[in-house]
């Protein structure tokens, strides 16, 4: 079951606050609205990773991790590698996440991001079979959100794409001809993980009647909705996601994608100049 | 929206697969209030596609922790029975349906008056009966009818439609073989007659001009499926061969 | 653990009253003691499943469906198919139904349906082989309480068994000599799943010293305990439940085999009127 | 009664396959006390089949809303240990053993006086050590000695037995051969002195006559295990040898 | 989460009053403190196991069993069989004990007795191949606690040894060339399961300042830690773990070791001359 | 200490297969103070091994009966993250996490002054980031630094490090290729200043004599830790490069 969440309770006076400040074309931390706060991308912090990214936007901060095994494809793909995206709200990132298995918050931000993955093909799945119909390269994306300060899609996003990037595919010792057995060596990588195309997404929220990008923890609080819209190098639209108890006016989707289509640009060169080889 | 080698051919002669026009939607049935127990209820069928809603409540919360001071919390389910889809669907939860619990909940919250039963839970359980697309949003349209057949207070009524891009034209409610085999699928709820968009999801790629003109169409056929949501309440039984 | 489940509170007044009624021979909704309630079996009603039905008696509801797929079959008998029940109770039948895992009530209920069609072997598994020893037919029933008054048991039974009489097998498009793969095409469906009988359930409920088929929701909260009996159309007892926190003596457990044995060939017959070709 | 095609056959000169009568008991074993901490225990040997029953309470209940203002709740667990059966026996509680619980709980209740004691638990757990047919019936005797270890009052003690049908012929108390390759398995349970039946259940196919006659086989056979309970009672230990 | 017990409020009358015994150099139930409490094992009590043993010391009884399946080997031991440790807390052993899958200290208590029989080869699993590299003899030791009366770690230890080392291997029918399928008959068993040596666990509670062996369930109450030393029959120490809230000087380890080096050979001899053959 | 055929030589002229001594430690590296919500936290690198730690508390305990009525309770959890080890690590918590999660707890649990917080919860997190080896006593060593850095009071901060035995030599810190092919892995952890040892297990066969001798080696470790934690403490950063 999914269940109404229980919301801060923020005084109307602090709301109005808030508000005097968007109303001057700012985040509550002077930024504009159609700005992100400081981005940090490292890339191979995790050596028994076959790629990872420490990811921090303002004092949010995530890592991601990349691991590839040998596995079967899906029967409907079958000269395809296979991905699969997790990720977890760590309990040390917020007092309020408890420990246990993903929430429905931690699932959605999964699928969000597995999906814009996915239907623009970043991976290039098609060149991930080892012996094709029977052993493909698994591609593991595993997620973990350190510390919690908004946002958390967007930096997830932007440490799983670099992870992605920045991988290197263990070397293919021998492939048994009769059995297809594979056997690997970890501690020889090699090639990159072929990537097709950069994606991010750019989450706008609504605080009354303001779309901004980028909110932190607290205008998250008192943003009615939010909308991710992820964005790819070439400027298509290739995911979204309405989030949040509120909604949107027609238009104020239409800007919200007009917002995300013009900072998307500046988020993907960031990723690139960190997985640079 | 997967990959595969045997694609079928989705337009054919300007006419869709299963003969519609672009903007056309399949045929619609509505009935209201199926169920003894539940406070509220509905089935709804766009095609072939058909779900039920039930909802109980305002009622009292268990466990009491889960309570709110300010307002009922909407408690939200969507689940495929095992026989509803092609392939048999084991019963545990699905990380696919964790998901659309939250974003149906979440379609649906900004409908309800839930300020006006605070320390109490409205819950809507959503059973998918049959699947050929466009389940989530047959869903929100059913529970809608099943919150106004148990007399919950609502802003409006939520109704729901999936636009896809299939051989690249943007076409209104698709089924479940142009969902597969298609570029892209977008469902969308709204309030119709307050012109609010409560979900909006797109999985697939479109360019920024095809985003605007397929949220556009799905927005005309919210309309057309408000209009009958209002016939049905009315009536309690409603479909579009009628119609 | 199982637990001693919260009663409803009966007033003795109106238990009282419900006894008196009793005692004219009919139940409180004006029926004779020994018959149902009107009942209403609609099959085919889900175009995905290979066999369903929709079952009303009064105003319980059920739905239950068949799919069949591809397995292996048990050790122990490898020429045949495998059958598999399961029963939900669905949190819209009832206030008092919580979301989860099926509770022990349900796994009772399709436990004892499983028996009553494994043992006198309703389903004609030694034809459901494919490829005898590796692959056969698995057939699921899965069963959805929809709306809750009283003998859940019964209804369900009946929706078993009309959605197994009128489900139909997947064409098999083609098995592959050596690895014993099977192709099938959903989309073509062929013969009916052979049924070698049919068998319903008939549950007496015992309120006061009164033995009465079919109790509604009102009656099984005054019952003292109820005996499930599953009868053949051969007129054989093919299963037995005991269920409730009461007790029968061995004079009130032959008179209600006695109710049981007069009333099944009404509702076998019913089934099979739902399921002509 | 699964199908196998090596079937033994399981009378042979109007002897069962263990060379009992086809109404003889299987040699009986019942020590009441085997527990320290327990309030009252007992284990309880119908032939090789061995089970363990251990109760406590009236004690209070955790969590507290789980208790009855106008009664104690009885919980009860009926568990197979890893070991006890020929194949290894995963711990994860199984579907039958949900059900045996349940059937196993409703077997005792209507002999413990629950209503003494309001907000309490009586918890029942029956352990099967070694399991050889009859399980369910052997742990319902263990049960009744265990909860009048407990000092727990009852109406009467609860016997079990299983009748089955072999090669055509009702037989008393089965073992799992008989059980496996028979026609038929009847447990019931009941208070003897009290003639009434609070387990019946029925795996098999019976023709009415057969029913009625089982039936009577079964409360024949607990009348016997009834005597042996009170003789343990008194002795804490007794087996049919002695006897 | 591993989270801080409830503990049992001793009064600080009664945490003296068992001080002033041990200081005479006696448990409270008068035994010297390096001396357990009297043992006894009785082997084969579950037929159905291919190895079993009852163990009690004092009033605390356990319960193992060890179950042989045929199954595959690990990827990195292709010729040896596999061991696998379980233990669980029966809810009859204790009114503290809740029914459900092992807590942390069934686990721990496991995983201990896993690591004392694993880390000497106790069980000489390079005799347990069937078909090398394909199929192997699983060795399921089940360890149930029935009774709890303190130093459920030892009894658990014993019982598990004396399982193993009076278990029979049941007798393999063949062995398909092609497949590597096997077939055993489990109603003839053979072979001794082979054992290279015994081991066993000697647990020392710190009282105070008193390091006491085989403490029971009132002295464990009042200890503020343990340390379990697994020893084998040649005096070499095979395992070690320090249990509960306090701590150990380094005076204190030694001491307590030397404390369970000087009482195992009992503890093996006992075992040894239950499962005499 | 598993068995393996490829088993590789781990000590070469007298030096360990990283070129360390017997007694040497790895590089430590030690970072205090490390995210913004938790009221404490530390990562702590031994060589390639990188646990993080993060406390939160005292706080109020929820369930509310967990709460002790003298004493805050510690909850811990220890936990790989799926990518740190060679092979992926499925999310589910392992038996050997539960494990290690107590006996971390019980390491730290005689450092905490926990009789000053009755009715509180004091939560301690730790995530290796990366598996080379030693991650549990690293673990302890990052979370003594957070509870210091969330202003817990502490008798002592707590220490700890594995000693291993591989081809016959004792060796101080070992790292993943030492203990899979080492005779014995010896994880300790101390109250240094006190002289308590609060973690001690082994995993592999010592005699007598061997194992006082490993267990001095440890206290000898994590004294040389316990200084590098005071360090960092007052720097909030530290590595032994630099020191």
């Amino acid at each position: 079951m999914s269940i109404t969440p229980e919301q801060p309770v923020i005084p109307k006076l602090k709301y109005n606050a808030i508000l005097n400040v968007l109303a001057k074309g700012q985040h509550i931390d002077k930024r504009p609205l159609n700005t992100y706060r400081s981005i940090s991308i490292k890339t191979n912090v995790v050596p028994n990773a076959e790629g990872s990214a420490l990811v921090s936007i303002g004092s949010t901060q995530v890592l991601a991790g990349v691991k590839l095994d040998v596995g079967q494809p899906y029967a409907d793909t079958p000269n395809e590698g296979v991905l699969i995206v997790n990720a977890e709200f760590l309990p040390a990132a917020s007092p309020t996440f408890e420990p246990g298995p993903p929430d429905e918050n931690a699932i959605e931000l999964a699928r969000v991001i597995d999906r814009s993955l996915r239907e623009p093909k970043v991976v290039a799945l098609d060149k991930l079979a080892i012996v094709p119909g029977k052993k493909v390269w698994i591609v593991w994306v595993d997620i973990y959100v350190m510390d919690h300060d908004g946002n958390l899609l967007d930096a997830s996003m932007l440490a799983a794409m670099a992870a992605l990037a920045s991988a290197r595919i263990p070397r293919v010792v021998s492939v048994d001809p009769n059995t297809g057995d594979v056997m690997i060596d970890r501690e020889t990588r090699e090639d990159r993980l072929p990537i097709n195309k950069y994606v991010c997404t750019v989450t706008v929220a609504k605080i009354g009647s303001y779309l901004v990008v980028d909110p932190n923890l607290e205008e998250e609080a008192v943003a009615s909705a939010r909308l991710a819209i992820s964005v790819a190098e070439d400027g298509s639209i290739v995911g979204m996601q309405k989030m949040g108890m509120g909604y949107f006016t027609e238009d104020e989707v239409k800007k919200a994608v007009g917002l995300a289509i013009g900072v998307a640009p500046s988020l993907i060169a960031a990723i690139k100049s960190a997985v640079q080889p | 929206m997967g990959s595969s080698s045997e694609k079928p051919q989705l337009i054919i002669d300007g006419k869709r697969i299963d003969g519609r026009a672009f903007d056309e939607l399949r045929p619609i049935e509505m009935e209201v209030g199926v169920l003894k127990n539940a406070d509220g209820s509905a089935i709804v069928a766009f095609g072939n596609t058909r779900v039920l809603a039930a909802v109980y409540g305002p009622r009292e919360v268990m466990p009491k922790h889960v309570a709110l001071a300010d307002r009922a919390v909407i408690r939200c389910r969507y689940r495929m029975l095992s026989f509803s889809a092609e392939e048999r669907k084991s019963p545990a939860p699905s990380r696919r349906e964790i998901e659309l619990s939250k974003v149906i909940r979440e379609a649906l919250e900004p409908a309800i008056m839930s300020e006006l039963f605070p320390r109490t839970t409205i819950d809507i359980f959503i059973e998918v009966l049959n699947a050929d697309g466009g389940t989530r949003t047959t869903g929100i349209t059913a529970a809608a009818l099943a919150l106004a057949d148990a007399g919950v207070p609502m802003r409006d009524l939520v109704a729901g439609v999936a636009v896809g891009k299939v051989d690249g034209k943007l076409v209104l409610d698709i089924n479940k073989v142009e969902d597969m085999y298609g570029e892209a699928d977008m469902p969308v709820a709204a309030m119709p007659s307050l012109g609010r968009i409560t979900l909006l999801q797109l999985n697939g790629v479109l360019t920024h001009e095809e985003f605007v003109e397929a949220l556009a169409l799905a927005l005309k056929g919210i309309r057309k499926i408000y209009e009958l949501q209002k016939e049905a309440l009315r009536k309690k039984y409603v479909t579009t061969e009628e119609a």
